[in-house]
């Protein structure tokens, strides 16, 4: 049986349900038991008048990003899909309403724009939606039952999907939209079908502990919250960080977590540390702007030593730059971004379930080290779905507080002591006899403020040094190398949301004969050194690429090993193109060949 | 209201004081650092005078302060403190009462910390009526950085930032409190250590957000506007008659700056933010409130 | 004051009667991005119909804002604009004053960027009397983020983030500003464009700062508590008998937040931030202010 | 004749008139022509009883740093001054209160700490200053007279001086202060010299266009404001930064600038973008915290291109840290600490005829790179007084702004044209036709927000590019490079106000016979690469010392070079100890000469 490999686009304005018909596809594809991953772009405009952009891709295997090409192209407003009829592959489809509407312009209607190796597929959208619902509400739906037909999907469990969508609405409502699906449907059935297509059947997962679900990254940092017995969250609406809070509001209250929209970032930081201080398992969320803002805060939380989590999901910048735009840019400010030597825990997922495991294990290492943690996703990583395995069990501690006990609050109890570990037992406001008062003033092992030269230097090398055993952390991928363990001519180095564009690079170019292995970079401070090194050792020439101007990862890396790399930059506000990386990957291949041959001819010469 | 003193309190009769009664607890065994004759000692000591009085127990109590003189107060009272970033002491306490409502916290700061860069909190904190105290240390002046106007600087001071004069109009930090929505308003006067102690006391009493305004000279970098000298002669007791639930009648009351009214401007019973989010809670369908943190012993 | 419409005001009728006389010149090419229906295009239409009466260049004018549905409203008149940061409205704009008195400059925001993350600078602006108009769009709401509770934000009222239900008790602008010192304060409706203009030009007249409120529906993300059909039956005009110079009667109007009352509450001519400054380069000796920046041509 | 070079420390709590001591010594030898470089170490508490310690270099030929050891001590407190005795070199004068008190504790009198090799000169200090000043007020001037007539200075110049200090004050303090420093200097002068040391003839400097003063760092920075034309300043106080607003706040009123104290750090550098934005020549100064504060709002002086100036002196971090201490660790912060891709220009002058100039190109660069400038000092650097010669006509321009022209403003003016320089015409609130509006939004050319793939990476690259132009700004140092020339084993690359030491060390190196040099960069942001790898490949081993604990200027150069440096970092919140950095110093040479001779060897190896 052939492996499912499907990608479709739906594009459309806002008002027309764009978004809305490719979360009942993706939904539906995942009851199904598809892998999906899907990708929505919006308008940043404020009414709704602007491009949408819905891209499923659905597989029997799990994948890693977005294909550049799509399977099939839904029109819902060609205005907005002419220029992306472009992005159609060669016997691609595109479907759209092909009832000619009077007064239209030469040229604005898309069925002049296909090309013509592309597969025309044109119907009364908006004729069959009248007739079906009252006002021409259901044209998304309409197309959307068409596609499947063309396809040949369930039917069955699109009508359930549609169901769910419209829950809590009148009866009507679902029954009016099944029934313009059905129409739509039928019709997609009856026409000529699409090459090179196959829904095959998809496969069913046999892990009996975990729950196969679909989801974005900022629903993953949620469930990853929820799991780890989040008790309080602090924080202020931004994208596209805001809808972590939005959903933590609906399910904190349930199990007792306490939620507060504060007044600004730089409060609700400063509540966050606040309840860490105070023994609670605490966090924020918020983007660039409001990491900025964060930056004295985080500063005291480092010399303060006290436990905060912050999600960071980044978009285009830098300043308010390209709100509803992807970018990679904000690691400078993660990893940099505080006076002093002010080093921290920064943790970035490369896909939807790393960022339910980075969610979970923030708050352990929070704890633990006593530190703030910041989880760094992105626009194009919080948003986008992905079919995910989670624990039915949640894998992560209740707590990972060091607690002061008796014996440490004997005798004057020291809230910084220098411990093996590093990490001092912390007496909890509420605990007898552990009385003490904490400062962003350098101090010495009671918490006194203290200058001495000696006392600083120590203190110093304490909060750098704890944070080291982050790297050995449980039940946690700091780092990984996938494809060829061996040497290879070229190592990709990736980090974060463009990690699923490098693995699909990296798989492609290994198709082609090249040798290449790929590593992510999940911890990137403190960086997992030794395996950075050894990788590099193995890679003949080391390509990282990313999503921002500057090559901020690959600096963070040279900065860090001293060996040079191939930094390789876009910032198209979008994920980065695998087809174009290739193109650096063959180029860099070759370089390594040339280098190869050098050598050998150096040496013959030597020898000679 | 009590008499009152004239003349600056100094660490040495303040140290004889503390040592003939129980609040030695609540005094830490770092001596304060502040000038001799600086208001604030009144204050340390009004502090731990009501948490004894009110038996509240070091161990429960929390005091988040800012950056300044006044901030460094957490090191000198035996309770947990937390001595945070300039302007940040009501974020910060904010979240240390969000966490565990069993603690009694105490915020305090100076005028710079809480109205100047800290001004964007107050409002919020306000509103929200969390249940916490706010003891404004205002002294006129930026004492830990030497002496540079601050928001409630008079016109016409001369400091090291306004050597020809300062032009800015202070703030008129009572009025603002009221229109934010404060549940509780007093004010008290270094000078007067004794009524100082009785409203420090009921201010912690008070379930909401209480709100305490203190003038305190500093006697370093002020030697011409909020001395003792002046201020004795200005300050006066809140008349009888006030009604404290009036809070027209203490906006009022609150423009008097040049004859500043001790005690009580406003107090009302209302939800605490706490008493909200349990609700919340509530409506939600979900459990009591788990959130207070505890100790693991 | 005009009669209320009752109705929305869409773009199209904005666009048929603009072009019918002279402000065309103080629009921008750009059409607004707002909702149809938004109240935010009667505050445009305001502010140019008022620069236009008031004869101000629109090389001459300044509007600063910053990040909010009502923060891109620079990008919509033809003057000189400033689109800042979320809450660094007022700050930006006493740095274009401070360096430029020739300058009318107007800043303007949203409830959220005003009183939530720019709340710190209010108190500031309004104690210098910065010779600046501030118009602020009250809708209670966050638009541009889709939704989330504002400061301003009813109890009860349900949002993305209060998905249960407001617990926190709104601010209330018009007061706060009043016990900042503010030395004009005014407080317009959107859905009565007529006298908003005229308050809009009042505001840009008075030497100071001035602070105009607007209530103003967000009709995508409110349809329950601040629309027009409530806003309609709530709002009323000014009393003719107010005196706008007592400012102990003008606070005590900003308390009716269920009848909110429309006109100038307080008016107070004062020395500005540039009169203080000026008066500071003579108390040094310094020759006439040089600051004043000018276009090298 | 011999080189004048002497180095004094006063140290006594701060009542005890020990800075104003310092201050007098200082101003007195600067006024009798020598080279001074001097440093006060001040107490962090706030009320008076601290440990203060005025240390004063006297040369004849300028100096670049204190030295490890003084030539004499003076105690004015002998709790604070006895740790300081052994700071006093062999054949050293300490110079005390020898009337014994009765009952003084064993052990707490100097005398007792004073090695043999060492010289006490005890005299009755308290005594001679009741008899002249009522009530003992004048004990650091009668200590500062024994001093002046023990080294054979002249005493007419501290006369003066005294003079000046006590201008305003009754007559009758400034004599009876001149009288108590002559009873002092007849004892000095009648009491055996001290060896070593010897005070030979100032040299007077010939260039006429110059003049000579001394002065801090911070009153460099302030005179480079004046002399740049500064008309606002927006300021919030803090320290060590503090003293250029309040010196500012004296100045600037004078010639009709403007300057505010504003109600934090956020507003201070809103204010002075908005300032900038109007044409003003703007600045402001903060330290590490607030610089943490102004992160967002520099992004957006990146993104609308606008001009500000912001002077940091850094103290100890992170956080609170050690506010009265000197530490280089907010180079991250200055460098990386912005959202997004956010270069700007960093300048590090290392000196405070650097600070000087600094300053004022900052200005310069600022407009014409339409960008914030950070000028990067610390507290050592803007409390260190060094003699200097400031040019008697301003070295900058009054503006460099570009004027939009009026062509510009034909046909719809483009505030972001693409140019040549990349840097674009800017129209100016109330010129005629420029009416535009700007945003930190990523925009077109006009200004109007654009989301365009296209325009972003154009505009990123416009931003970036621009700032190259800086690497070459007329008249000014952005690295320089001293002693050795050519191939040397180990060359010293330092910034800012370490690179006193770093020059003494590396010419102790040389004096040694170690192939040794030095460079120094001052400019971080962009970094002179062509010079430093240049000079990376003249040095065997690059040593790289700096106060900081993350080696963040060496990550910095490692980052950006790829090539690995030895770093050396110290955090005792005092300069560093050039004694050493030699230890280092060394060890490196030795291990250049041990790969060099394993190179010979292995060539010889080969060839045989
Ligand atoms: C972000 C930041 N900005 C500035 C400072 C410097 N600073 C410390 S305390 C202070 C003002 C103190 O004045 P106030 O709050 O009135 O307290 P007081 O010392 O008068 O008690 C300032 C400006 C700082 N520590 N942090
Ligand atoms: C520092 C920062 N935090 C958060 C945001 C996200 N944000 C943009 S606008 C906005 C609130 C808008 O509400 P309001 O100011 O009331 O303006 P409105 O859209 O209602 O006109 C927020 C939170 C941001 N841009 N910058
Ligand atoms: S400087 Fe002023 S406020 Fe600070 S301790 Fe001294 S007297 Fe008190
Ligand atoms: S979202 Fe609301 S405030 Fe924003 S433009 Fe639309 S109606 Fe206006
Ligand atoms: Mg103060
Ligand atoms: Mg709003």
């Amino acid at each position: 049986m052939k492996n499912t490999d499907i990608q479709i686009s739906i594009c459309g304005s806002a008002g027309d349900g764009t978004i809305a018909a490719g979360d009942i596809l993706k939904r539906a594809l995942a009851k199904g038991g598809f892998k999906v991953i899907a990708f929505d772009v919006y308008p940043p405009e404020i009414r709704g008048f602007g491009k949408c952009i819905s891209r499923v891709r659905v597989t029997t295997e799990q994948v890693y990003s977005l294909k550049h090409h799509s399977d099939v192209l839904v029109s819902l407003d060609d205005s907005h899909a002419i220029p992306h009829v472009g992005e159609v592959r060669d016997s691609g489809a595109v479907i759209y309403e092909d009832t000619p509407i009077s007064g239209v312009l030469e040229g604005s209607h898309i069925s002049a724009h296909i090309s013509p190796g592309q597969i025309p597929y044109g119907l009364p959208v908006r004729e069959i939606s009248e007739k079906e619902t009252s006002g021409n509400r259901s044209r998304n739906i309409v197309a959307l039952g068409y596609l499947a037909g063309l396809i040949g999907m369930e039917p069955e469990i699109f009508h359930e999907t549609i169901a769910d969508k419209f829950r809590g609405k009148a009866i009507k409502i679902t029954d009016m939209n099944v029934a313009a699906f059905d129409k739509g449907y039928a019709l997609g059935q009856k026409t000529f079908k699409l090459d090179d297509v196959t829904v095959g059947k998809a496969k069913k997962s046999r892990n009996k502990d975990a729950t196969i679900t679909m989801m974005n990254g900022n629903a993953a940092v949620v469930q990853g919250c929820m799991d780890a017995h989040i008790k309080t969250f602090f924080g202020y609406p931004i994208t596209p960080a805001t809808t972590i809070m939005e959903k933590l509001a609906t399910e904190m209250p349930k199990v007792g977590g306490r939620l507060l929209q504060t007044e600004d970032e730089i409060s609700a930081i400063a509540a966050t540390i606040g309840a860490g201080y105070a023994g609670s398992r605490c966090a924020t969320a918020t983007s660039g702007p409001g990491l900025a803002l964060m930056a004295e805060m985080l500063g005291l939380g480092v010399v303060a030593e006290l436990p905060s989590v912050i999600f960071v999901s980044q978009r285009g910048g830098p300043s308010t730059g390209l709100p509803t735009k992807t970018e990679q840019s904000d690691l400078n400010l993660a990893v940099y971004g505080r006076g002093g030597d002010g080093q921290i825990i920064v943790l970035a997922p490369t896909n939807v379930e790393g960022c339910y495991k980075c969610a979970g294990k923030a708050f352990e290492m929070a704890e633990q080290y006593q530190t703030p943690v910041i989880v760094l996703l992105d626009l194009y990583l919080s948003n986008r779905f992905e079919t995910v395995e989670l624990p039915k069990q949640s894998p992560f501690t209740k707590t990972s507080n060091k607690a002061a006990k008796k014996k440490d609050l004997e005798g004057g109890y020291k809230r910084y002591a220098f411990t093996k570990d590093l990490a001092s037992p912390r007496a909890l406001p509420g605990q007898e006899n552990g009385m003490h008062t904490i400062t962003g003033l350098e101090h010495n092992e009671l918490g006194r403020p203290s200058d001495q030269p000696r006392m600083h230097e120590d203190m110093s090398a304490k909060r750098h040094n704890k944070l080291l055993a982050a790297l050995s952390h449980h039940d946690i991928t700091i780092e990984k190398r996938f494809g060829d363990e061996g040497d290879v001519d070229v190592g990709i180095l990736g980090w974060g949301s463009n990690f699923g564009e490098c693995l699909e690079a990296m798989f492609k170019a290994r198709e082609e004969g090249i040798r290449c292995s790929a590593m992510k970079v999940v911890m990137l401070s403190p960086l997992p050194l030794g395996p950075i090194n050894d990788f590099m050792d193995a890679s003949g020439e080391v390509f990282v690429p990313e999503l921002n101007y500057e090559g901020q990862f690959a600096n963070l890396i040279q900065g860090a090993t001293a060996r040079s790399v191939h930094s390789y930059t876009r910032v198209p506000g979008s994920p980065m193109r695998v087809e174009d990386m290739l193109v650096e990957i063959r180029r860099l291949a070759k370089i390594k060949k040339a280098k190869k041959i050098g050598k050998t001819k150096k040496a013959k010469k030597k020898a000679a | 209201m009590g008499n009152i003193s004239t003349k600056p309190v100094y660490l040495e009769d303040k140290l004889a004081e503390i040592k003939s009664d129980g609040k030695l607890e609540y005094r830490s065994k770092a001596l304060p650092t502040w000038c001799p004759g600086c208001g604030y000692f009144s204050i340390s000591e009004g502090v731990t005078s009501a948490l004894n009085n009110l038996a509240i127990k070091p161990k429960d109590t929390v005091v988040v302060s800012g950056i300044g003189c006044s901030s460094r107060f957490p090191f000198f009272v035996n309770t947990y403190g937390f001595h945070t970033l300039h302007g940040r002491t009501l974020p910060v306490a904010t979240g240390v009462k969000t966490a565990n409502d069993d603690l009694t916290v105490i915020a305090v700061g100076g005028d710079g910390d809480g109205f100047a860069i800290g001004g964007g909190h107050l409002s919020h904190v306000a509103r929200r009526n969390v249940n916490i105290t706010y003891i404004l240390f205002d002294n006129g002046i930026y004492g830990l950085t030497k002496g540079q106007t601050s928001p409630t600087s008079s016109l016409g001071f001369t400091t090291s930032t306004t050597p020809y004069e300062n032009h800015d109009r202070p703030l008129n930090p009572l009025m603002m409190m009221l229109s934010f929505g404060s549940s509780w308003v007093g004010q008290g006067y270094a000078g007067d250590p004794g009524h100082l102690g009785e409203m420090i006391e009921q201010a912690i009493a008070h379930r909401g957000f209480s709100y305490l305004h203190i003038l305190s000279p500093c006697v370093t970098f002020d030697k011409t506007d909020k001395t003792y000298g002046n201020l004795n002669m200005q300050v006066k007791p809140i008349p009888d008659d006030h009604d404290s639930s009036d809070l027209m009648a203490a906006i009022a009351m609150a423009q008097n700056v040049h004859k500043p009214p001790l005690g009580l401007y406003y107090k009302e019973d209302r939800p605490t933010l706490a008493d909200g989010l349990d609700e919340i809670t509530q409506q939600s369908g979900g459990g009591k409130n788990v959130v207070t943190a505890k100790a693991a012993e």
